[in-house]
């Protein structure tokens, strides 16, 4: 799978495949094409050369089927500054067919529970990361993609994060993670380390 | 008494000369820009060939 | 959740922080005000020769707020990504481009409102010899642009946009809206509603052509 | 159908093709400059200025046929995703805004003996001028995006839905216009133009098509070697050459 994009080539040259269930464990320094792959898979990037396949779904021609079973949490968190917390997540919900009443229990899990109501504007950068994780805990995706997700949270939220991984591979499903925190993805059954593009490790 | 018919020879002469030279122009600029672009694509081609060892 | 569904869940969130920032309400109506006063100067003081521009100056007022609506629908789309996450959601991509225009619709209508009392006003506008044909004009104007805005809307998120490409776009685009709603809105005022037929009709092809074109193709103009 | 097209559209493009096409045009081209300025009559009322007919008429025929190649190869752009289709619908629109201009200008150089102003809001040169603000809208576009595939997409929709505007600014300019002015002085005149000058006219026609086919063959030609410039930049991180990935593409869309 190949993926070039503008003058300087994103992520050159990288032949991956996750078994079901894994976390798979992505290291590398800022700009090695940790978020490119990671947008590929998620179908928010299309490969320029190449194809691929994500969850038996063709990489170019089955994105919808891959959507209805990722969930992308990038570092850009897709919100919108002034709705609240609440209605952001229900605004998610409509998108994905969810049930509105997985809305609350999303936010107490990511401690957000008594801000619901309010303005997502107001919100910190570390609880905006939170809005951005407990939308993606609204569903249960089968492959979760998680582009430095630890980046700007405290002690606490890391926490989450972590449960939520757990949580998910505890059911079966797969995490790619993405991430420089030395201390995380200490479970990863599977560790590639990417460089200028090219995944090297 | 003849009516003299007008020869404004003058607009058609101007439409004409406009044309050609519009024409001309965007001929000669065409094929300015392809000798450009192929001379360019050589020259990377070139410098390729010789910076990557054989 | 079906197409309609879908629409109606961005018309709504696209109104719902459209009355929290108050755009329309805050720059767009100042801005069409401050229009149409200008024109007042240019063309005034004479108040035939105002009487008789009065629709074309109602219909430029409508086309510019058109613009600008349409730009901000996609702009709060980009200020944190959230565009990606709208590409990323197993939809049909045609609900995003219905539903913005259904927004868009919403605010260009709630304007035009003010717009007309407006005009009416500065321009001795008669509304009351035919309101049903003046509604009918503005209300088919408005779909057609909100459907171009809806469309193109999008490009002005481009990374290398610049300010002009929207309404270098939708200005020639929308000339047929422009003509009709126009000469519509001028029967209408003139007491002559029975021949604005013909350019409800007009008005009506060009809602059809968009709207369905538009359903078509906008998937083409998200993608990434 | 559509191979045996690219077949020979392949075979036209290829130099020698070109030098002949290039040939053809000038030929035409001089033998329409003939018929028109030697062997056709002076029009009764508006004298040599009627000469202007034979290039107005084949530029306005220009200006809706690239139009409509934009049209065409912008929809088969989007079904496709081949390349080749967005060269072509870029070569048409560029070579489209210099005959839509010249349109205009020759339009209104002529209106201004038989009419006496330099516009007059005539349907026809009105509807050119709404045309060429679609196409520098289409051009604009294309400078939008730095990712190759976006702006061809991007291109593709504003080619079909400017295409499609068309018919619909002609008819409610026409009826705009008509309601001013009885029936508009036509520019040919009421009276059918001699046979002549209808040969005349015929000719500027086939000599502009032609000229149409060689400016868009060059065209597609720069086009190319534009492509294999950024491509060749790319292509040494790749290994292989540019032209074949960039239709690996097209395959793995298809």
């Amino acid at each position: 799978m190949t993926r070039v994009f503008g003058a300087a080539p994103g992520l050159v040259r990288a032949s991956l495949t996750v078994e079901r269930g894994d976390l798979l464990l992505v290291r590398g320094p800022n700009g090695a094409g940790k978020s490119t792959l990671l947008r590929v898979i998620g179908t928010a990037l299309a490969p320029t050369y190449g194809s691929g396949a994500v969850l038996g779904f063709d990489l170019a021609l089955e994105r919808d089927e891959i959507r209805r079973r990722t969930e992308l949490l990038g570092h850009r968190t897709r919100l919108y500054e002034d709705l609240t917390a609440a209605e952001n997540l229900r605004f998610a919900c409509a998108m994905h067919g969810v049930a509105l009443s997985a809305v609350p229990a999303a936010l107490a899990r990511v401690g957000l529970a008594d801000v619901a109501k309010e303005r997502v504007s107001g919100f910190s950068q570390g609880m905006r990361q939170r809005v951005a994780l407990a939308r993606a805990l609204l569903r249960r995706p089968e492959l979760l993609l998680l582009d430095e997700p630890y980046a700007g949270l405290d002690a606490e939220a890391k926490e989450i994060v972590d449960a939520a991984i757990a949580e998910a591979l505890a059911d079966g499903r797969t995490v790619v993670l993405a991430t420089h925190d030395l201390q995380r993805g200490g479970t990863a059954a599977r560790t590639i380390v990417m460089d200028q593009g090219r995944i090297v490790g | 008494m003849v009516s003299v018919v007008p020869s404004l020879w003058g607009y058609a002469i101007a439409g004409y000369v406009m044309t050609a030279g519009a024409i001309g122009l965007y001929v000669v600029a065409l094929h300015a820009r392809a000798r450009r672009a192929r001379d360019r694509a050589a020259a990377i081609a070139g410098r390729r060939r010789t910076s990557t060892p054989p | 959740m079906t197409l309609v569904g879908q629409s109606v869940a961005i018309a709504a969130k696209d109104l719902r922080i459209e009355v929290r920032g108050r755009y329309a309400l805050g720059s767009v109506l100042p801005f069409a005000g401050t229009l149409l006063v200008a024109f007042g100067l240019s063309l005034g003081p004479g108040r035939t020769l105002l009487a008789e521009t009065a629709p074309g100056l109602l219909w430029l007022a409508v086309l510019f707020a058109s613009v600008l609506s349409s730009r901000r629908a996609y702009e709060h789309e980009g200020e944190d990504g959230a565009l990606e996450g709208l590409l990323l959601a197993p939809i049909d991509k045609a609900a995003v481009f219905i539903g913005k225009g259904i927004a868009i619709a919403v605010q260009l209508l709630a304007l035009e409102l003010a717009i007309v009392l407006l005009v009416s006003g500065l321009f001795d506008l008669s509304l009351a010899v035919a309101p049903l044909t003046l509604v009918a004009a503005l209300f088919l104007g408005t779909i057609g642009l909100a459907a171009v805005g809806s469309l193109f809307g999008v490009l002005a998120e481009a990374p290398r946009a610049r300010e002009a490409v929207l309404p270098l776009l939708v200005l020639p685009l929308a000339t047929p809206v422009l003509i009709a709603g126009v000469r519509a809105t001028a029967l209408a005022t003139a007491g002559r509603a029975g021949e604005a037929g013909s350019w409800l009709g007009l008005l009506l092809a060009f809602d059809l052509v968009f709207v369905s074109v538009g359903t078509l193709v906008f998937g083409f103009l998200l993608e990434e | 159908m559509v191979s045996s097209l690219e077949r020979v559209a392949g075979r036209i493009t290829a130099p020698r093709g070109e030098r002949i096409l290039g040939w053809a045009t000038l030929v035409a081209m001089a033998a329409s400059a003939v018929m028109s300025l030697v062997v056709s009559p002076p029009d009764a009322q508006q004298g040599n200025a009627a000469r202007l007919l034979y290039i107005h008429v084949p530029s306005a025929w220009l200006a809706y046929l690239s139009f409509a190649v934009v049209f065409v190869a912008s929809i088969a752009y989007l079904a496709t995703r081949r390349t080749r289709w967005d060269r072509l619908a870029a070569a048409s629109a560029e070579v489209g805004v210099l005959f839509t201009a010249l349109a205009i200008a020759l339009g209104s150089l002529w209106g201004k003996p038989v009419w006496g102003t330099w516009w007059t809001w005539d349907p026809r040169i009105t509807t050119t001028t709404i045309l060429l603000l679609i196409y520098v809208g289409y051009l604009a576009v294309r400078r939008l995006s730095d990712s190759p595939a976006r702006r061809a997409r991007w291109a593709a929709v504003v080619g079909v839905v400017g295409f499609l505007d068309v018919p619909v600014s002609y008819l409610s300019v026409t009826w705009w216009r008509g309601l001013h002015q009885g029936t508009t002085i036509r520019l040919l005149g009421e009276s059918t133009i001699a046979p002549i000058m209808q040969v005349a006219l015929m000719t500027g026609v086939f000599a502009f098509t032609l000229l149409f086919l060689y400016l868009v063959t060059v065209r597609l030609r720069l086009g190319r070697l534009e492509d294999r410039a950024v491509a060749e930049a790319l292509s040494p991180r790749l290994g292989q050459s540019a032209e074949a990935l960039l239709e690996q593409e097209a395959s793995a869309r298809g």
